[in-house]
């Protein structure tokens, strides 16, 4: 089966754990993404002034080139570039007379689009429609005792309308983790804010944010963090180390995608993890465990 | 913060808030004060008026006071204050509204220059392209 | 504009006292539609609607009880029926069956109802003056 | 051709502010058939009934069309008057130009318009009304209440005591409802059992009333006066003819469960009655966690009751009762805290509903009466107890107040302060509403007295951490940010009503609205009726009220049925569809459209033949028969087909 795939700007650099360990793993199912042949950046914050028109054009134009490539579906990884798609298809699809000025706008384009062309699917939506006995059926490995702690952030639950599971108490994370045989810990901070781009202008939040959340996967008795968002590993990752400097008894905590852990049960040559992106070295816990 | 206000129907007639209630098509009013959104914002103690404050100055119409705050910078468009209101108020809308506001008078919130330059490397091109999004027009 | 001229059926439990509503509510909508109030809508026979239609009628319009809320246990059932069978007969005679109208409308519902009316006055009011 | 009058009513300004009076007046003076017109400022008012029926005398007329506010007002304010002066008051009709013309239109040259051509149609419809007298029908002098919480009891005892039978039926084993769970009740602290049992006592000694519990109405059919009620005994395995009450099979049965009468923190046998008062004192087999029924072995209950009272071959049992009223008191629920994501969906052991905490509070229930958390039964030392939880919340749970949760969650703090002195209670709410006589002075007396503190926000969010659970909100009026370690958190869940009453209402046909309570017919003026005649409404599942509000409505739904039966016959209204034998061909078309059995054919004659009693006009054989034999009295063919020109035309 072909999907088409939006890679979004990050995953090309900072994101490359995030991708290289995603494709390979959608290549198991069969499953081969095929990166649009040209996109557009998302804009990856979603504009919410009723006025400001403009900043909907790029990912519209993201998706008129989706519905181009012939696949009905468009599958992203990066939690922000799924959040912005997502939420530019209610957009269009909620407001008519908006949707229109935007078919003005983009009249020399020779297209149109509506919103119904093409789906938006991330990856955790995608694995679950896999289904935990397919999953299952591809694991490799084996763990124990290997408590990992799935963190959502904000993008993939809000606003409602585009969560891809409940805004308030989400578990596909858990369902497809623990179908590839992990343990899942309880973690009550796995929706909260990491301060996101507030790391460009004032990281002092940041850093209150991941502390928090830090604390709590490690009270929580984790082993890892694993999240879908580059922009969340960067925070909840680099920042650890500027709270180490500050405080010498806060314990850090590696930080993976989720898609890495997935790799490594799976059996996918441990390369393509690059754990070299990580600032805190994952790899100890994981040859521990016996999944490196 | 000023201690003592005029409360005047001429407070809602000011043209910010005018025009921030155009930019956000937020309904102000269907606030009742029950402080889930600031109880929900990540953002809250690096605030200086937490998200229902900010509300609240706009159902009077203390327009300046928000203007002045630093919650819309620091806000950091999270969604989890618009997510949890009980009555439906789009609080991260109203915060986007408020940059607009500040934005269009032509008044820019970050100098690009002025970030690290290491830090620039290093960042993932979403924080700065949202970042840059939120704070310059 | 065009000023259509509706009828309107209502049921006196459900749809009436929805109209009711809509005024202690102080809601406004369009004022073309003219009620009469009958006990049920069963009693709506095909012809009264036919008549109305002969007489300049532009539009008709029948309200109900919701499924299963009849106040005779199942006339709006019946009304259901014969206004099927009706839409596709004054279809057949010319009558564009958008111009008649059945909807379930309960006393509770006096938002609805004045969204109904509007709703179907735009509409015919777009299908213009009805000529037979 | 009749000569009727028309009377243009002001309403003060409600109707002449948008409707122009003078040219309505102007419109009808010359319409076919109307001999008089006069407006009047309020035509309700003494003086206007006067006039009506003054006008009436002095210039002989044969009908009145009063076109004013909805005939669901004053339609029998007119009719009444019309009567007096020796009228039939068939020959009285409301014209609605205020709910459905004035009130609703701005602009007073549409309104006007409208206001014309609907009384023109009412006077139309007027001048072919026939004279009509009430049919009689009987009344069966017997009432159900369905439901035995405080409501139904309350209502049952004061029908009964008016000397009317009363069927009374309840699903659950006993009677008592939920305020046999609470323990103490506000505003005066006293407690639950002790005030309800003595009214549960009367209840089973009241000659007139005939109990029914662990029983369901199925079916019913039929009309005010004259209702057929279908009703499932389900299966108790246990003959209670027989039965003694002695309690030897519930002490010796060996399987224990949780107690739903315990929101599930404490267990009940596999035969049981749900609590030690229990009314009936006998108990019911529950056969899906019984042994003998899983595995075919056990019997120690039916070996050991004295009176050989079990019987496992019994089956659910239907039977029929004839009544002339029913009081619906099928009370409340709570809102499942598996619904509240953000309180831990009901993971968290500590984190409970209010009516468990009833239970804890109890000195009857598992802990008697010792506060201690299910976790692991310490004594909580902080205790956290949130109001609104999913009321007041459009946007994810329900828009109203539960009305009484502020209240029972101030008792509920004060208690437990009782309860552990060096405990301390804090409550997270929105608004107090105390609106109740004594009820603020409790509030107060909550914060002055318990030193409960108050924490005005809502909570956004609580975990658990280190055994104790984290309480994340804002405290409004401080600005500030609230962590609160609590060892033990009370959500004050919203009133949900009861399960199945809405499917319930359907088969009764009476309304509910958008929430699931049962619709009065009017939100002021007939709090305690429904729209269906015959049927009233009382406690919870009409809206969420406390003990005192809800005696009073159910004192009031008696009253109403004691007022009903005063008379042995109902006057049925006479707007009934007759038979013109010359027309009927005998098709029966009619006959299998009517609802109410009321049409027959008689094959002898070719024709058609209607039972008056039964007919209840809902004219649906009019528009179903092909010859117009079928005509309903006073919306006849003709008179809607006039109607219909009337409105067209101008
Ligand atoms: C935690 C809590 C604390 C409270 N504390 C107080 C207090 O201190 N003071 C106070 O005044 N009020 C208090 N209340 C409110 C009080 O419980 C209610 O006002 C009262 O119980 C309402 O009585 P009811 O008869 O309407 O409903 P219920 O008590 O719910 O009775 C309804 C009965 O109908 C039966 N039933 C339901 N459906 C059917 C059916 N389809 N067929 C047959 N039977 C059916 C049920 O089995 C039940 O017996 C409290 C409520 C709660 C939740
Ligand atoms: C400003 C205001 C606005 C309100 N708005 C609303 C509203 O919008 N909706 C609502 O539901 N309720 C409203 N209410 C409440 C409403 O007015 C009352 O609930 C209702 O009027 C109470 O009726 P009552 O018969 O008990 O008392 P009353 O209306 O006071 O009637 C008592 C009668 O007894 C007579 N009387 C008194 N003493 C004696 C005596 N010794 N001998 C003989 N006769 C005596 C009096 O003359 C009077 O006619 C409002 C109240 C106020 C003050
Ligand atoms: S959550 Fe909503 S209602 Fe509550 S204070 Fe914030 S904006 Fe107001
Ligand atoms: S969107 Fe902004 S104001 Fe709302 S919770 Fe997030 S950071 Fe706070
Ligand atoms: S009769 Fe109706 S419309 Fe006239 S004054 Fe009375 S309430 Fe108002
Ligand atoms: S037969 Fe069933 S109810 Fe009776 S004692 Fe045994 S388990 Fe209990
Ligand atoms: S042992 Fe027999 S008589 Fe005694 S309570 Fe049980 S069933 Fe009734
Ligand atoms: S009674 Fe109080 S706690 Fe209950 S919903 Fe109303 S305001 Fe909230
Ligand atoms: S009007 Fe006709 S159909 Fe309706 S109840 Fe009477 S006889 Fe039956
Ligand atoms: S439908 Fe009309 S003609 Fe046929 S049996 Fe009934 S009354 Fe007679």
């Amino acid at each position: 089966m072909e999907i088409s795939y939006f890679p979004g700007c990050t995953l090309k650099t900072n994101g490359r754990n995030f991708e290289g360990t995603a494709l390979p793993l959608l290549e198991l199912f069969d499953i081969h993404a095929k990166e649009l042949d040209d996109w557009y950046c998302c804009g990856v914050s979603f504009s919410q002034s009723a006025d400001n028109l403009m900043q909907q054009i790029a990912p519209i134009r993201t998706l008129v080139k989706a519905k181009e490539s012939g696949n009905t579906r468009l599958l992203t990884l990066c939690a922000m570039c799924y959040n912005t798609l997502q939420r530019a298809i209610f957009f269009i699809k909620s407001d008519e007379d908006k949707r229109d000025i935007i078919h003005d706008f983009m009249y020399r384009e020779g297209t149109k689009f509506y919103g119904d062309e093409v789906e938006v699917v991330h990856l955790l939506t995608l694995l679950k429609e896999i289904g935990s006995e397919e999953i299952k059926k591809r694991v490799k490995k084996k763990v124990d005792e290997f408590k990992i702690a799935p963190y959502y952030g904000c993008m993939l639950l809000r606003p409602k309308e585009v969560a891809i599971d409940s805004s308030n108490a989400p578990e596909i994370m858990e369902e497809i983790l623990e179908a590839a045989g992990c343990e899942t810990t309880y973690f009550p901070f796995k929706t909260e804010c990491c301060a996101s781009y507030q790391i460009v202008n004032n990281s002092e939040i940041v850093k209150a944010r991941t502390k928090k959340i830090v604390n709590s996967a490690v009270k929580n008795g984790a082993d890892v963090i694993v999240l879908s968002c580059p922009l969340c590993f960067y925070n909840l990752d680099e920042i650890q180390i500027e709270i180490k400097k500050e405080d010498k008894n806060f314990k850090t905590i590696p930080v993976l995608y989720f898609t890495q852990i997935l790799a490594l049960l799976m059996g996918i040559k441990s390369e393509v993890n690059n754990f070299s992106l990580h600032y805190i070295d994952p790899t100890p816990v994981l040859k521990r465990k016996g999944l490196l | 913060m000023e201690k003592r206000m005029t409360v005047s129907s001429q407070n809602f007639k000011n043209e910010d808030i005018q025009k921030l209630e155009e930019i956000s098509e937020v309904n102000v009013y269907s606030c009742y004060q029950c402080g889930n959104c600031s109880a929900s914002c990540p953002a809250f103690e690096f605030m200086d008026m937490p998200p229902h404050q900010v509300i609240r100055a706009v159902q009077l119409g203390f327009i300046d006071e928000i203007l002045e705050a630093n919650t819309p910078w620091i806000c950091a468009a999270c969604i989890s204050c618009t997510v949890k209101c009980p009555r439906g108020v789009d609080i991260a809308k109203l915060m986007e509204g408020v940059r607009q506001v500040i934005l269009r008078k032509g008044i820019d919130h970050l100098n690009i220059n002025e970030i690290d330059k290491k830090l620039r490397e290093q960042l993932p091109q979403i924080a700065l392209i949202a970042n840059f999004r939120k704070t310059i027009l | 504009m065009f000023d259509p001229k509706i009828i309107a059926f209502y049921c006196k439990w459900c749809t009436s006292a929805g109209a009711d509503l809509a005024g202690t509510s102080r809601m406004t909508y369009k004022p073309n539609i003219v009620g009469i109030r009958v006990m049920c809508s069963s009693r709506v026979d095909p012809e009264h609607i036919l008549d109305a239609f002969k007489n300049g009628a532009d539009g008709v319009l029948i309200g109900g009880c919701h499924p299963g809320d009849c106040h005779y246990e199942s006339g709006n059932y019946k009304t259901q029926k014969r206004i099927t069978l009706l839409k596709k007969m004054i279809n057949d005679l010319g009558i564009d069956k958008n111009r008649l109208r059945l909807e379930w409308i309960s006393a509770a519902e006096g938002k609805r109802f004045a969204k109904v009316v509007d709703e179907f006055t735009d509409e015919v009011q777009k299908l213009g003056k009805l000529k037979i | 051709m009749k000569k009727i009058g028309v009377f243009v009513c002001h309403c003060g300004i409600n109707i002449s502010s948008t409707v122009d009076i003078e040219a309505v007046k102007e419109a009808l003076k010359n319409y076919p058939g109307v001999t008089h017109i006069e407006d009047y400022k309020y035509m309700c008012s003494d003086p206007g009934q006067n006039l009506l029926k003054e006008r009436i005398k002095e210039k002989g007329l044969d009908g009145v069309v009063v076109a004013a506010c909805s005939p669901t007002l004053h339609e029998n304010t007119f009719r009444t008057a019309v009567m007096l002066v020796g009228m039939n008051l068939y020959n009285c009709e409301i014209a609605n130009i205020r709910e459905q013309c004035s009130w609703v239109h701005k602009d007073k040259k549409v309104a006007t318009k409208k206001a014309k051509l609907i009384i023109k149609s009412v006077v139309e419809k007027a001048l072919l009304n026939e004279e009509l007298e009430p049919v009689k029908v009987p009344v069966t002098r017997r009432a159900m209440v369905v439901g035995a919480g405080i409501a139904g009891i309350q209502a049952a005892l004061n029908i009964a005591n008016s000397g009317y039978e009363v069927v009374l039926v309840d699903k659950n084993p006993s009677i008592g409802g939920r305020m046999a769970q609470l323990s103490e009740t506000f505003p005066t602290l006293d407690c639950s059992q002790c005030i309800l049992t003595p009214k549960m006592v009367e209840v089973s000694q009241n000659k007139n009333i005939k109990l029914m519990t662990y029983s369901e109405v199925v079916d019913v059919s039929g009309f005010v006066g004259n209702f057929k009620v279908k009703i499932k005994k389900k299966v108790k395995y246990v003959d209670w003819d027989k039965c003694n009450g002695c309690g030897i099979c519930i002490e010796k049965c060996p399987v224990t469960v949780s107690s739903e009468f315990n929101q599930g923190v404490g267990k009940r046998k596999v035969i049981y009655t749900p609590f030690p008062q229990a009314v009936p004192n006998k108990p019911v087999l529950d056969a899906e966690n019984c042994t003998y029924f899983i595995k075919g072995k056990c019997q120690i209950c039916k070996k050991l009751c004295p009176p050989d009272a079990v019987d496992y071959t019994q089956v659910d049992e239907f039977v029929e009762e004839e009544v002339g009223a029913i009081v619906v008191a099928t009370g409340y629920d709570t809102y499942d805290i598996s619904n509240m994501e953000e309180f831990g969906a009901g993971k968290i052991p500590d984190v409970i509903d209010g009516l468990t905490f009833e239970r804890l509070l109890s000195s009857s229930g598992p802990t008697n009466g010792e506060v201690r958390r299910p976790s692991d039964g310490k004594i909580p030392k902080e205790v956290v107890f949130i109001s609104c939880v999913g009321s007041r919340d459009p946007e994810h749970h329900f828009s109203y107040c539960s009305k009484i949760c502020c209240m029972y969650s101030a008792k509920h703090a004060m208690l437990y302060k009782h309860r552990v002195p060096d405990g301390q209670p804090f409550i997270f709410y929105m608004d107090v509403r105390t609106g109740g006589k004594g009820y603020e002075e409790f509030y107060q007396r909550a914060q002055e007295e318990d030193k409960v503190i108050y924490l005005r926000g809502k909570v956004s969010k609580l975990y658990r951490e280190d055994g104790k659970i984290v309480v994340c909100g804002i405290d409004t009026l401080s600005g500030k940010y609230v962590e609160l370690n609590a060892d033990m958190v009370v959500l004050a869940t919203a009133i949900r009503p009861s399960a199945g009453v809405n499917e319930f209402a359907r088969l009764l046909k009476i309304h509910y609205d958008e929430n699931g309570f049962l619709t009065e017919a009017h939100p002021k003026l007939r709090p305690v009726e429904s729209l269906s005649a015959g049927i009233y409404l009382a406690g919870c599942a009409q809206a969420p009220k406390d003990i005192p509000d809800t005696i009073a409505q159910a004192s009031g739904a008696a009253a109403m049925v004691a007022n009903l039966f005063a008379s042995d016959h109902l006057l049925h209204e006479p707007l009934i569809a007759g038979v013109n034998e010359d027309l009927c061909s005998g098709c029966g078309f009619c006959v299998t459209v009517c609802p109410y059995d009321a049409r027959k054919l008689n094959k002898e004659e070719g024709i058609v033949e209607v039972n008056e009693v039964l007919c209840e006009g809902c004219g649906s054989c009019s528009a179903s028969c092909p010859s117009g034999a079928a005509q309903q009295k006073n919306f006849t063919d003709t008179q809607l087909v006039n109607m219909v020109k009337a409105i067209l035309k101008d």
